[in-house]
């Protein structure tokens, strides 16, 4: 059979049964909810379990590789790069550089937010160029934000702090 | 009309380029991992594969090929969590949703058409990260026709194929627990099973009838580890290292996702038996395979699935079992490495289990459960519950 | 390589569970069998217009030749051809038992996985007749719990 | 290290791959269809338009992205009937995003390894059964003990992404809308659109805020919906068509896990993923020798970002190629004339849709109302993923 050129476009016809969320709703077609119970509890590793006991008493750690000198945050087991075990930790400043940010008017459920938030990558002070992390920015107007603003962590009072990356509320501008 | 042409397919391939195992790495099995992360794993039996193939993943390798299901890990992507660990950053890798024979074959098909020369398999379980591993199993069943039937745990799926089974082919519940009795033993042998234990039919026949007919001791229970296997093209493979094991043909099947249009006989495995035998160009299984490594993860799914991979026929396999004829010293061993029930359910790194299995067997690197004189092996491996698929690997020297 | 913990207590977990739930509508062929189900109380399988071979549950295409199917109305009867008698909730804890059966139906090729009622695990056997027993009818919702249980003929 | 040395990599397949049909269903934010039924309902206009019957597809190649979406886990498993994988080899490829390119490319190995003569790729995703919103599942993307923790909505990395991409090139937020308003006007031409409509750059920069800058008309809509594609070796080709459309190359990388830890402006990923995929094609001059592109669209930045990660604009000139028209359907390189994911719809493993398949339409001179008005040899298509990390390019010709 050969199908010869021009003589047919594609799709030819729209297929399926588009459906509005009332249908749902007023039960116009027969559907299933579920709301299964899927829990985990993930390992956090070496690297990881360090990292967090080090916010839990108020500091940043990253790693050094000795390969290729980098200094990177959040620490590892091993150099991506070189592909070699990572052999130092290195204390960070809980200062940095806000790379890129965005102001957030939805939260994880697309479902709008009181008061925007302003999310950022920060580069934190100590560790290799580009070496973020992400967090939420706060003491700031969203039109105050800009690239290359300096920064520093505004930690938890140290009785409230778990050892988990909120123990770190939010990064203020470092004033002047 | 379509096997016909599948002959014709698979003569068109015979006698080309082969690839080979030219590195494998392993970390664990153990029934929990609290000290490494899932991440940390994969990067030891990755760089223990590395040294082993003596390549530097970073210039060398072409191709990395994970094998995992997102909610076994508990990420909606879990690609995203790869290439760091493996050597793989900025380098083609990707994410197959299957078992790690499936990888082999996705690694085997990279390589014979020329995208790469050599490539990177990797599979790890964690199921110890997993807290409600029977409303996991729950989720991969059919919403609307079959998951919220009833409260019991999805256990119950195998429990009614092993009914079906027991009735079709005539086997007891002695032979089945006989399965369990063997591999625990074998596994006493396998400094990385923990599930070993000396045990006797006794032992298995008393433990609780859980999903009457099937007791306890028959299911396997979870362990963690991860398996890396480097395949090379065999230009490469005879460059690289003196004893190139080469993956003599694999294969994978699906049944079906119904329950209604189910074979629960393992039609699956003989597929892709059958797909995997004739590539590497095996026409006698039972006589050609020196040893079989098998999906065991729950007991009755071994002797399905060694009937269905042709080592024996189907009315004799559970009185051969008895027999002793699958036995580590038996003419034809199957799960010498203590099966998934002496090493555990490792998901979708079960394959990878029986694939390392038996390219140390076949490298004569299996320690105290080393077989003698054995030139072929066949790994195989099911994509566990709820579903009819799996793989199969014919490895050889 | 850096000084790994060896201190079980400094190792940590981090929990976390899948908060999202789900929607699923039950798509062409299912709406038509639990509309059905829901107001007639009776069942419809498929029947390949290519091969003949009826599926249970219904489909809207065949899935061994991809052609269409047209739907049958079967009785919904049938006998059970393996069960099971299972004792552990999906926790792994014990259980009160609740018995799993397939069960092949008449009139198809099809099969349907259920529980069995108003039987006791010792008397069930192979090839035993079964009927459903359906919700009452202003109590259905056109899902596959409006069949209560199968219960012997 | 002496392998290295030794190693050639040649390309050295076992036979060359054509596509001889595709199809697609319908996206809508929501269907009836399970995504069993979908899938077939794909399939089957494939299968009619390669005028290849059932019983003939060896393999298949499923692509699907999150679990969390549909709501199973094992999806490929569950998809698997309604998919042609029943009594067959199955397989299902998974890169996040990437997928709806990198399904093909899973098609192409099956066919060039030697292994399968016709090989069926099929990708669906119904994103609707997700609650209490499709964006919820995206959570689940972020490191559960790092990120996941803030709160993060999905919209954050590409809001941060194109704030910095804005940034490092000092591009304007009216060029970016631009892409938004040729791609929701492009896709008025297609029969299976979503979100189709003639919108203006003020609309754009009037909608609502999600996380600025990505405003609501950056975006592209949650849909559900399949789409199939036939993948045939050269005997067979002949067999069915006098012009099947020929993959000369393809290409795929997956970036670092850190994404915090580089710098977002240029997509490093796709550009390695193109290089590959051009080695292979024997593209040297990108810009000049493709002559219709269906880069990822499913935020407008993100068009212009791949244009230059795909070698089709200079970094930081993509925006300027679409000012001047050059990637309208009439101009000399159009980009996304399908509409693209902003319009047509992104079910994010589907959009193999208007990506791999409207490619193949295009240059198979099969693609009606969409067609483009230059003649056309050389086509490229690219899908992205994960967390700003994975880089999938396929190229077609229409000359062998």
């Amino acid at each position: 059979m050969s199908v010869g050129k021009k003589d047919i476009t594609c799709p030819t016809s729209a297929l399926g049964t588009p459906l509005k969320d009332e249908d749902i709703k007023k039960g116009r077609v027969t559907y299933v909810e579920d709301h299964p119970d899927i829990r985990y509890s993930w390992t956090a590793g070496q690297a990881i379990s360090r990292f967090l006991n080090e916010l839990k008493r108020g500091r940043i750690i990253g790693v050094k590789c000795n390969e290729c000198g980098r200094i990177m945050v959040p620490p590892r087991l091993y150099c991506e790069l070189c592909y070699k075990p990572i052999n130092e930790w290195v204390y960070l400043k809980d200062t940095g550089t806000v790379q890129t940010f965005s102001i957030s008017y939805i939260d994880p459920d697309a479902r709008p937010l009181p008061e925007p938030i302003i999310v950022a990558v920060i580069a934190i002070d100590g560790a290799s160029p580009n070496m973020g992390i992400m967090h939420i920015l706060g003491e700031v107007k969203p039109e105050d934000v800009y690239i290359g603003m300096k920064v520093k962590a505004v930690w938890k009072p140290e009785n409230e702090r778990e050892g988990a990356i909120t123990d770190i509320k939010y990064w203020k501008p470092i004033e002047g | 009309m379509k096997s016909l042409k599948y002959l014709l397919l698979i003569a068109k391939v015979g006698g080309e380029m082969r690839v080979a195992v030219v590195g494998v790495g392993y970390s664990g099995f153990n029934a929990n991992t609290p000290d490494l992360s899932w991440k940390e794993i994969m990067y030891e039996a990755a760089s223990r594969a590395y040294v082993d193939a003596g390549i530097n993943p970073r210039k060398d390798v072409d191709s990395f090929v994970t094998c995992a299901e997102d909610i076994y890990e508990g990420f909606a992507i879990f690609d995203e969590f790869v290439p760091d660990q493996l050597g793989a950053v900025v380098k083609p890798t990707c994410t197959i949703s299957a078992d790690f024979l499936y990888g082999v074959a996705t690694a085997y098909m990279q390589i014979k058409s020329g995208l790469a020369d050599i490539a990177v398999v990797e599979a790890h379980s964690k199921a110890s990260d997993i807290q409600t591993f029977g409303e996991v199993i729950k989720f991969a069943m059919d919403p609307i026709w079959l998951r919220r039937i009833g409260t019991a745990h999805p256990y119950y799926i195998a429990a009614l194929e092993m009914s079906y089974y027991m009735q079709k082919c005539c086997v007891t519940e002695e032979q089945i627990a006989q399965v369990v009795v063997k591999n625990k033993n074998n596994a006493m042998l396998n400094p990385s099973a923990p599930y070993g234990e000396k045990i006797k039919l006794e032992d298995v026949m008393s433990s609780p009838k859980l999903f009457d007919p099937m007791k306890k001791l028959e299911i396997a229970q979870r362990s963690d580890g991860c398996v890396v296997f480097v395949l090379a093209s065999e230009e490469i493979a005879r460059e690289i290292t003196d004893s190139p094991i080469w993956v003599k043909g694999v294969g994978w099947w699906s049944e079906t996702s119904n329950y209604d249009t189910m074979s629960f006989m393992g039609m699956y495995a003989h597929k892709a038996a059958k797909m995997a035998y004739k590539l590497a160009g095996i026409t006698n299984p039972a006589r050609e395979v020196h040893f079989a490594e098998v999906d065991d993860r729950f007991a009755f799914k071994e002797l399905q699935h060694i009937e269905a991979l042709q080592l024996a026929k189907r009315f004799e396999t559970a009185t051969l079992l008895e027999e002793g004829y699958f036995d580590r010293n038996g003419a034809l061993p199957v799960n010498v490495s203590g099966g998934n029930l002496g090493i555990g359910n490792l998901l979708e790194c079960t394959g990878g289990q029986k694939a390392l299995e038996v390219v140390l067997q076949l490298r004569g690197e299996a320690g105290k459960r080393q077989l003698k004189d054995v030139e072929i092996g066949v790994a195989q491996a099911w994509r566990y519950l709820p579903t009819a698929s799996g793989a199969v690997a014919v490895v050889g020297i | 390589m850096i000084e790994k913990i060896v201190d079980p207590k400094e190792l940590r977990h981090w929990d976390g569970r899948i908060e999202l739930y789900w929607v699923y509508t039950s798509g062409a062929a299912g709406d038509a069998f639990f509309k059905k189900l829901k107001e007639e109380g009776k069942f419809i399988a498929a029947k390949c217009k290519k091969c003949g071979k009826v599926y249970f549950p219904p489909r809207i295409y065949c899935e061994f030749d991809f052609s269409e199917t047209e739907f049958v109305e079967i009785s919904g009867e049938g006998k059970v051809i393996a069960f099971t008698v299972a004792k552990l909730d999906v926790y792994e804890n014990p259980m009160d038992p609740e018995i799993y059966a397939v069960i092949e139906l008449d009139g198809t090729d099809g099969r349907i996985i259920h529980l069995l009622g108003e039987v006791k695990p010792e008397d069930i056997y192979i090839g035993m007749r079964v009927k459903p027993v359906l919700k009452k009818k202003e109590e259905r919702e056109g899902r596959i719990s409006d069949i209560l249980y199968y219960k012997p003929v | 290290m002496e392998v290295e040395k030794i190693k050639g990599l040649k390309f050295h397949k076992k036979q060359d791959v054509a596509i001889v049909g595709a199809g697609m269903t319908t996206w809508k934010r929501r269907l009836n269809e399970t995504g069993k039924e979908l899938s077939y309902l794909a399939i089957k206009q494939a299968l009619e338009e390669a005028g290849i019957s059932f019983d003939e597809i060896e393999m298949v190649v499923m692509g699907s992205a999150p679990d969390t979406f549909d709501g199973l886990h094992m999806k490929g498993e569950y998809l698997l009937d309604g998919s042609g994988g029943s009594d067959r080899p199955y397989m299902r490829v998974f890169v996040g995003g990437g997928t709806g390119v990198f399904a093909p490319i899973a098609g192409y190995w099956h066919v060039a390894s030697g292994l399968a003569d016709v090989c069926l790729v099929v990708c669906e995703e119904k994103m609707s059964s997700s609650h209490p919103h499709p964006q919820s599942a995206f959570k689940y993307i972020w490191d559960p003990i790092l990120e996941r923790p803030l709160n993060p909505n999905l919209i954050w990395i590409f809001a941060l992404e194109m704030r910095r991409y804005m940034h490092v090139h000092n591009i304007k937020h009216e060029d970016i809308a631009l892409v938004s308003v040729k791609n929701k006007a492009n896709a008025l031409d297609h029969p299976c659109a979503q979100v189709a409509e003639k919108i203006t750059v003020e609309d754009v920069l009037n909608s609502e805020p999600m996380a600025l800058p990505v405003r609501r008309l950056d975006v592209s809509p949650p849909s559900d919906g399949a789409a199939a594609l036939i993948m045939v070796a050269p005997h067979i080709a002949r067999r069915l068509t006098d012009n099947p459309v020929w993959v000369t190359g393809v290409g795929w990388a997956l970036d670092t896990t850190m994404w915090m830890n580089r710098d977002l402006y240029f997509p490093r990923y796709v550009a390695e993923a193109a290089k590959m995929a051009y080695r292979m094609a024997h593209i040297t001059d990108p810009r000049k020798e493709i002559d219709v592109a269906e880069p990822y669209d499913p935020f407008d930045y993100k068009e212009l970002h791949h244009m230059e990660g795909l070698g089709l604009a200079k970094k930081g000139e993509a925006p300027i190629l679409t000012r001047e028209g050059v990637t309208a359907r009439d101009g000399d390189l159009p980009v996304c004339p399908s509409g693209g994911l902003l319009g047509v719809g992104n079910p994010i493993a589907a959009t193999m849709g208007v990506k791999a398949c409207e490619i193949y339409w295009q240059l198979a001179y099969r693609a009606g109302k969409r067609q483009v008005a230059k003649e056309v040899t050389t086509g490229v298509c690219q899908a992205w993923g994960d967390l700003m990390q994975v880089g999938t390019v396929m190229v077609m010709s229409n000359k062998r």
